[in-house]
């Protein structure tokens, strides 16, 4: 019989670049996994449900899909704040609800049923801000973030202890709203407060005008970025402007691993476009769970199929587009289980010639 | 800094500025808020990259052709929408409720076709590099806005004061009856001005596409926010007001950047004209007009 | 049958509990209107109502009427104080300072620790069982009904009239306008304080312009000249997503198509009395022809 | 009962009135004439407290009006019919005629919470009254229908028993017969008697010279904002002035 | 004479109100045609349906042969016919010199058109003294000049008059009539809504009488003047 696996993403609204790109990654492996005989015989169905990105919307996909659909687990949703209110829904169901892009803290205590591999910028920023720091030879930087969205505020956050850890000053924070477009007034300040570098949490199109107004305002500072800088988009806008950004991620289009270069060569054939890391982390979710229902008997009792994934996926250890990969237990609070993060290594890059290439 | 932060403030309140002529025209004639105004701005930046990208098009003519299209668009949109409800006698809501429907579905189908993602001029399309003067930049497109808004606030100025056809449509954004009663082609102006509006917002995309590189189907949302406060700000219909409410926008964000926080910059923009309203409660041009009996 | 239900209010609890929600604030925003004020604030005052109950349950042991209670006076006196200066302002210019006075809101909300900043506030715990939306709702419309057949009732609608002439009919009117925009607050407020408390989080996106005008196009979709509209316009509009899901990509563009298509046909919204008197009529005289 | 003294106005640099005084004795029809902007329509703003004068005292039974809100006006006894009508177009006319009964019900919120008998006696009461005011200007026969769909001359006359609705001390008419021929004049001439002597103070402004004459006990003569003449019709009838700026040889003779 | 705008069968209802059942009207070219009615009658909406501003049920209306109902609005001023409201229809907003600009909207002639403008200011030296003011703060009386003025911008072949007395003084009242008769003594074609129905009948060569939305009555002006039953229900005592 298929598996069916709920997919619950931004399809449509502002959103929807991040859930367009990561409904492709799951399209891409449920087509391998299917194309190679499905897994243990039975083929993977994909239930695609568009969320919006809003959190009413949110509640209603995954009722939707866990009592209508009884799909297996849930992907998604695309925006930290609609998990926040969907997630719960799947754990008092006892479904495993698997997100791919929620990266802010928090995700993984609403209970044990809540997995991600989306990597934490915890992971990722202070690695790349120490290889920024030796390469440039850095003392100060200013700070520029988004301040009403809810993953480039956490990025933030820990870009903040980060550069506390490291000893590294701060010139000067700036912040930018959603749909902000003209950050020439925030730059105009940072450049006048002379930094030697510019920490930028900001999803990819945002940082790319930002790097070139940041150009055209004569200033020649590096760029620090985190996992939001990781798209091809980047490059599309900002071209060789965005040159010297220093960016760490777990996937790379650099990464020349088989797995990541057929993804890579089949997303581009699939899609059209190249792939960026939010597909590239569908895709590798997708294989995990394939992964973990090998070592499940499906008994057809919904529920207790779902409580024997729950119990399968922990186990996993994966390497996939994105690298090595395996679960780690996030920590309780407040005596609630809690569900998995991802255990990931980073790699940073830097952006030469309209690209990012590993940094050595 | 501060002269380079006055030169920021001049060219982001352009931008408003250019974005709420167009607006601020529709409501001061037709007498709606055309919510849908940013939609049609957005459109106009698609067109013209699509004839820019598909048919290596020069970006004059393609804009030339971006503001036909939306100015037929907007001919279409009173044509089906706006105008049936005028002949129904709709009470004064429902034209803008009804233009939401219409930004709701440009921008869907804006993203279906062209997807959600940002895109961008293609490179070369307009010289990158700024104008430096000492420690001063301004790009080319930047100087462009501040000039076209400039401009075309004066031509609509002068074509609203000094023209017959000024007096009329204001005589029409008055009372249509009594402008039917003066002779004048209600309807075909109310057409005409829906046209001009769509194409100066289609303009206003062209331009804020070129000097922003975020083309998106989402693009108009935030500019419509900015341009409701800036043509509340100068008075409803007015096309001074438009201008001096656009730049006021501008300093005001910039400003409050600059020497307060960016944190609270759209607090302190919008605070100011909450402040602004309860001083002068129709705006700054905004006349206040009220025969007692 | 049983079956049937349990699995179809599993699914559907949560939209037909974001039914009774938008109803309220549909008819907050209709009760300003029935006095004349274009008011944009209501998406705030539920995002007031919303944080103080949150605030409540989640760091106090406080009951949940208790939050509710919250959630209904924090908008109420906010709005007392934003009123008195910004309730002369007519037509559009209100509308614009209510949303200027609700982006301020936002942003002041964005800032502050205890709110969670962007994040918002999450885990806020689970309370809004279906009767309370049906109980707060029913009260809802008891008062608006009741206040409608009443001197207040038409002192609001006087004022929407002819200020002017109202005044002089010894209409408070500065008083009355107060009066429907802090009860709209609570309204607003307290659908706010039930909706937080059925979806886990709320932040501050959740009562920006957009909300702000969604709940005006319920309200004028269904039309606003009686109670019957608000709520009807509500219900379509909240169900509406749901039924053209299978649209896939391109339902919101079917969604736009209908809101112009209603509006266009029924400029007076959904339920409008003079439009169904005027149907009856007609049904009721052909009829009468036939007989003859 | 009403006194005017040393009024002024001015809208910017325009002085619209200069030193008006006139005192109206209780029970009386007082009339305002005078050509046409000459101000009369201003007095009667500033009486009712939609305008404050720029200098000068109005006063009502001793209070002095300057500071009482409009509403409070209203309250104190006094009622007014607009030049340009202003009646609630989207209600009915009897809704209309209620809404003038505003200060004069009286009810409390628990009461008309909850349907009890001080709430439906009280608004079955004005309903009574708002049909018998009506039924006085003859168009109780509407009185369901939308105050839209009345012609001109209707609308006035609604406006009339709608200020009578307020139960007025005073009654402030300004141009109460504009639009109507003179068969219908005649006939709220017989209304106006009728209700000065049930008692209650009429301040008139008409151009109509028969009807002023016929019914006004004095009246005032204002010109480019000042009050050229006072005194009973037939005295400012026959002022040369008053001829001369306002009546005209015609109807003076 | 020759009969220049025909009113035939015409029926206007608003919504199921029937305002103007089946009515006949005949301007002739160069007269004063009074119309004359109670409260309601259904005056004012006769004139509307000549100007096109509501639309008709049934019946034509001819204007020099052919049939207004077919055009729009600003196509039966551009033919002519111009209407002086009810309620004035001034545009507040604008000044008075832009309402009187306004009035010539469908004219080319630059000359003439200053000419007319003169002699609107002659008929109304009020207007001249506040043209460069705001028109919403005329007094009634002052409007009402403006909008007969605003009118004869336009160069009218028939003039529809909706009530232009009301609200004036007496001296003006005068002047207004006296105007009229001026005017049309220049050869133009008026009709005369008035509730002045004295003045009216006098200046008028014809006039007509509805009543409940029918045409009750026709005559010369004078003869209506000595009509009893006219005396009686307009004239008053
Ligand atoms: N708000 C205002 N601003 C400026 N001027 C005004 C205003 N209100 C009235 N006026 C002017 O004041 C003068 C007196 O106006 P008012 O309406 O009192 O005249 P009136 O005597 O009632 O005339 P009528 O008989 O024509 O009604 C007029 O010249 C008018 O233009
Ligand atoms: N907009 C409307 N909707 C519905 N009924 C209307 C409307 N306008 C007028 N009527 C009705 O049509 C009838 C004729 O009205 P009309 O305005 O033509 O009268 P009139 O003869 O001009 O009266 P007046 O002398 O009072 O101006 C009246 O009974 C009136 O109630
Ligand atoms: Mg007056
Ligand atoms: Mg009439």
């Amino acid at each position: 019989a298929d598996i069916k696996v709920g997919v619950a993403e931004a399809l449509t609204g502002p959103a929807a670049k991040y859930g367009v790109a990561i409904k492709n990654g799951f399209t891409l492996a449920a087509d391998g996994i299917n194309a190679k005989g499905g897994v243990n015989g039975n083929k993977i169905a994909l239930v695609v449900e568009d969320e919006q990105g809003k959190k009413e919307e949110a509640i209603n996909v995954f009722k939707k899909l866990i009592f209508q659909e009884k799909v297996l687990l849930v992907f998604g949703p695309t925006l930290s704040n609609s998990a926040f209110a969907a997630d719960p829904i799947a754990n008092a169901t006892k479904t495993v609800v698997f997100g791919t892009s929620n990266t802010a803290d928090g995700i993984t205590n609403m209970g044990p049923f809540t997995f991600r591999n989306s990597v934490m910028e915890a992971d990722v920023l202070p690695v790349t801000t120490r290889a920024a720091v030796k390469k440039f030879n850095i003392k100060k930087v200013a700070v520029l973030y988004g301040n009403d969205d809810a993953f480039t505020k956490s990025g933030y956050d820990v870009f903040k202890s980060a550069l506390a850890d490291q000893k590294i000053s701060v010139t000067d924070t700036e912040t930018y709203a959603k749909g902000d477009v003209d950050f020439k007034a925030q730059l105009t300040k940072i450049k006048a407060s002379n930094p030697d570098a510019i920490v930028c949490s900001c999803l990819a199109e945002e940082a790319a005008n930002i790097i070139l107004q940041t150009r055209s305002l004569g200033m020649k500072q590096p760029f620090i970025g985190g996992n939001g800088f990781n798209s091809p988009k980047l490059f599309e806008i900002a071209k060789d402007a965005a040159d010297d950004t220093l960016m760490g991620s777990p996937w790379s289009i650099e990464n020349t691993s088989a797995t990541n270069k057929k993804f890579i060569a089949d997303y581009k054939a699939k899609f059209g476009n190249e792939p960026d890391q939010f597909a590239a982390q569908a895709f590798d979710a997708l294989n995990i769970v394939a992964e973990a229902l090998k070592t499940v008997k499906l008994t057809g009792s919904i529920d207790k199929d779902r409580v024997a994934l729950r119990n399968a996926l922990p186990a996993i250890k994966f390497e996939g587009a994105t690298g090595k990969f395996a679960f780690r237990r996030a920590a309780a609070k407040d005596g609630k289980e809690a569900g998995y993060d991802a255990q990931q290594e980073a790699i940073v890059n830097i952006a030469k010639g309209g690209k990012f290439i590993l940094l050595k | 800094m501060f002269e380079q932060q006055l030169i920021n403030a001049l060219s982001l309140g352009s931008v408003y500025a250019l974005f709420a002529l167009g607006f601020t025209l529709v409501f001061g004639v037709l007498g709606v808020i055309n919510l849908a105004h940013g939609a049609i701005f957005m459109l106009g930046s698609y067109v013209a990259l699509l004839l820019v990208n598909q048919f290596q098009m020069s970006l004059w003519l393609a804009m030339l052709i971006a503001m036909l299209t939306c100015g037929v668009i907007g001919v279409i949109v009173d044509f089906l929408v706006l105008r049936p409800l005028r002949k129904r006698n709709a009470p004064h809501l429902a034209p803008m409720i009804a233009t939401i429907g219409v930004a709701i579905m440009i921008t869907n189908v804006a993203q279906g076709f062209f997807g959600a993602e940002n895109k961008r001029f293609p490179f070369g399309t307009i010289p990158e590099e700024s104008f430096t003067v000492g420690n001063l930049h301004l790009t080319a497109v930047q100087l462009a806005i501040v000039l076209i808004s400039f401009a075309l606030m004066v031509v609509l100025l002068i074509i609203m004061r000094r023209t017959q056809l000024g007096r009329a449509l204001r005589a029409i954004a008055e009372s249509p009856k009594a402008a039917y009663l003066l002779g004048i082609n209600v309807e075909g102006l109310f057409l005409f001005t829906s046209f001009a509006a769509a194409a100066l917002g289609g303009a206003a995309g062209v331009l804020v596409g070129l000097s922003f590189n975020a083309i998106s189907p989402f693009m108009g949302q935030p500019m419509l926010h900015k341009g409701i406060a800036v043509i509340i700000l100068g008075g409803m219909g007015d096309i001074r007001g438009a201008l001096i409410g656009g730049l006021f926008l501008g300093f005001a964000e910039v400003m409050s950047v600059a020497y307060l926080s960016s944190d609270f910059r759209d607090a302190v923009a919008f605070g100011l004209l909450f402040v602004i309203l309860l001083v002068r409660p129709s705006g700054m041009f905004g006349k206040i007009l009220e025969r007692k009996a | 049958m049983l079956e049937w239900w349990d699995g179809f209010w599993a699914i559907y609890s949560t939209v037909i509990f974001g039914i009774g929600i938008n109803a309220m604030l549909a008819l907050s925003i209709y009760l300003t209107l029935s006095c004349g004020l274009l008011s944009l604030a209501n998406a705030a005052f539920m995002g007031i109502g919303a944080y103080a109950a949150s605030m409540i349950s989640m760091q106090t042991e406080l009951a949940f009427p208790v939050a509710l209670l919250a959630a209904g006076v924090a908008p109420a006196l906010v709005a007392l104080a934003v009123g008195i200066p910004t309730l002369r302002l007519s037509g559009v210019y209100l509308a614009m300072a209510t949303l200027g006075f609700g982006e301020v809101v936002r942003v002041i909300v964005l800032n502050m620790e205890i709110t969670g900043g962007p994040m918002g506030l999450n885990g806020i715990p689970l309370k809004t069982e279906w009767w309370h939306i049906v109980v707060i709702l029913g009260i809802t419309l008891f008062v608006l009904a009741r206040l409608r057949r009443s001197k207040t009732g038409r002192a609001f609608e006087a004022i929407k009239e002819d200020e002017i002439a109202a005044r002089l009919m010894g209409v408070n009117v500065a008083g009355y306008k107060l009066l429907a925009f802090v009860l709209g607050a609570v309204i607003a407020g307290v659908a706010g304080g039930l909706n937080a408390h059925y979806t886990f989080t709320i932040g501050p996106g959740n009562y920006a312009f957009e909300n702000a005008v969604e709940i005006l196009t319920m309200a004028v979709f269904g039309g606003t000249s009686n109670l019957i509209g608000p709520v009807l316009g509500s219900t379509i509009l909240t169900l509406l997503p749901e039924v053209m899901r299978s649209l896939k990509d391109y339902r919101l563009a079917a969604n736009g198509l209908i809101l112009i298509i209603v509006i266009l046909y029924l400029p007076k919204g959904i339920w409008d009395p003079a439009k169904i008197r005027a149907l009856r009529r007609k049904f009721t005289s052909s009829k009468s022809e036939e007989v003859a | 009962m009403l006194q005017l003294q040393a009024i002024s106005k001015n809208f910017g640099g325009l002085q619209v009135l200069q030193d008006v005084s006139f005192t109206m004795p209780e029970g009386s029809i007082f009339g305002l004439i005078g050509p046409n902007g000459a101000g009369k329509t201003t007095i009667v703003n500033l009486i009712t407290g939609l305008l404050r004068p720029s200098s000068g005292e109005i006063r009502f039974n001793n209070q002095d009006l300057s500071v009482v809100e409009p509403h409070k006006i209203t309250q104190l006894g006094i009622a007014r019919t607009f030049q340009n009508i202003r009646i609630f177009k989207e209600m009915s006319l009897l809704e209309n005629v209620v809404v003038g009964m505003h200060e004069h019900l009286n009810y409390s919120v628990g009461s008309m919470l909850f349907n009890l008998a001080s709430f439906k006696n009280a608004e079955a009461k004005a309903r009574e009254r708002a049909h018998e005011l009506l039924t006085w200007v003859r168009l109780d026969h509407k009185a369901h229908m939308l105050a839209d769909n009345l012609s001109y001359g209707e609308q006035r006359k609604l406006e009339f028993a709608r200020a009578l609705a307020t139960q007025p001390k005073l009654l402030l008419l300004d141009e109460p017969v504009a639009g109507m021929n003179p068969a219908e004049k005649t006939e709220l001439m017989a209304e106006i008697k009728n209700i000065r002597q049930r008692g209650f103070s009429i301040f008139m402004i008409e151009h109509d010279m028969r009807f002023v004459m016929e019914l006004c006990d004095r009246v005032a003569v204002l010109n480019f904002g000042k009050i050229i003449a006072e005194g009973t019709p037939d005295e400012v009838r026959a002022n040369p002035d008053v001829i001369e700026a306002y009546l005209g040889k015609e109807d003076a003779a | 004479m020759s009969t220049i705008l025909s009113i035939q069968n015409l029926s206007v209802s608003y919504g199921h109100i029937r305002a103007v059942k089946n009515i006949q009207l005949e301007l002739n070219a160069g007269e004063i045609t009074a119309l004359v009615g109670a409260n309601g009658a259904g005056k004012s909406t006769s004139l509307l349906a000549v100007s096109g501003l509501i639309k008709t049920n049934a019946g034509k209306i001819l204007f020099e042969g052919e049939d207004l109902t077919t055009l729009s609005p600003h196509q039966i001023v551009q033919k002519g016919v111009v209407q002086v409201a009810e309620g004035r229809a001034i545009l507040t907003t604008l000044t008075v010199q832009e309402n009187l600009d306004l009035g010539a909207y469908t004219r080319k002639d630059k000359a003439q058109i200053n000419k007319d403008l003169d002699y609107v200011f002659h008929l109304f030296p009020v207007l001249k003294n506040r043209a460069s003011g705001l028109a919403g703060n005329l007094s009634g009386g002052e409007q009402q000049m403006l909008a007969i003025g605003r009118a004869l911008m336009a160069k009218p072949k028939v003039l529809l008059l909706d009530e232009p007395s009301m609200g004036l003084a007496p001296l003006m009242v005068q002047e207004i009539f006296r105007v009229l008769k001026e005017i049309n003594q220049t050869g133009l074609t008026i009709l005369l809504v008035e509730q002045n129905v004295r003045q009216a009948l006098k200046i008028a060569q014809r006039g007509y009488v509805l009543e409940n939305g029918e045409i009750v009555l026709q005559d010369s002006g004078q003869n209506l003047l000595n009509n009893p039953r006219v005396i009686e229900a307009y004239l008053g005592a």
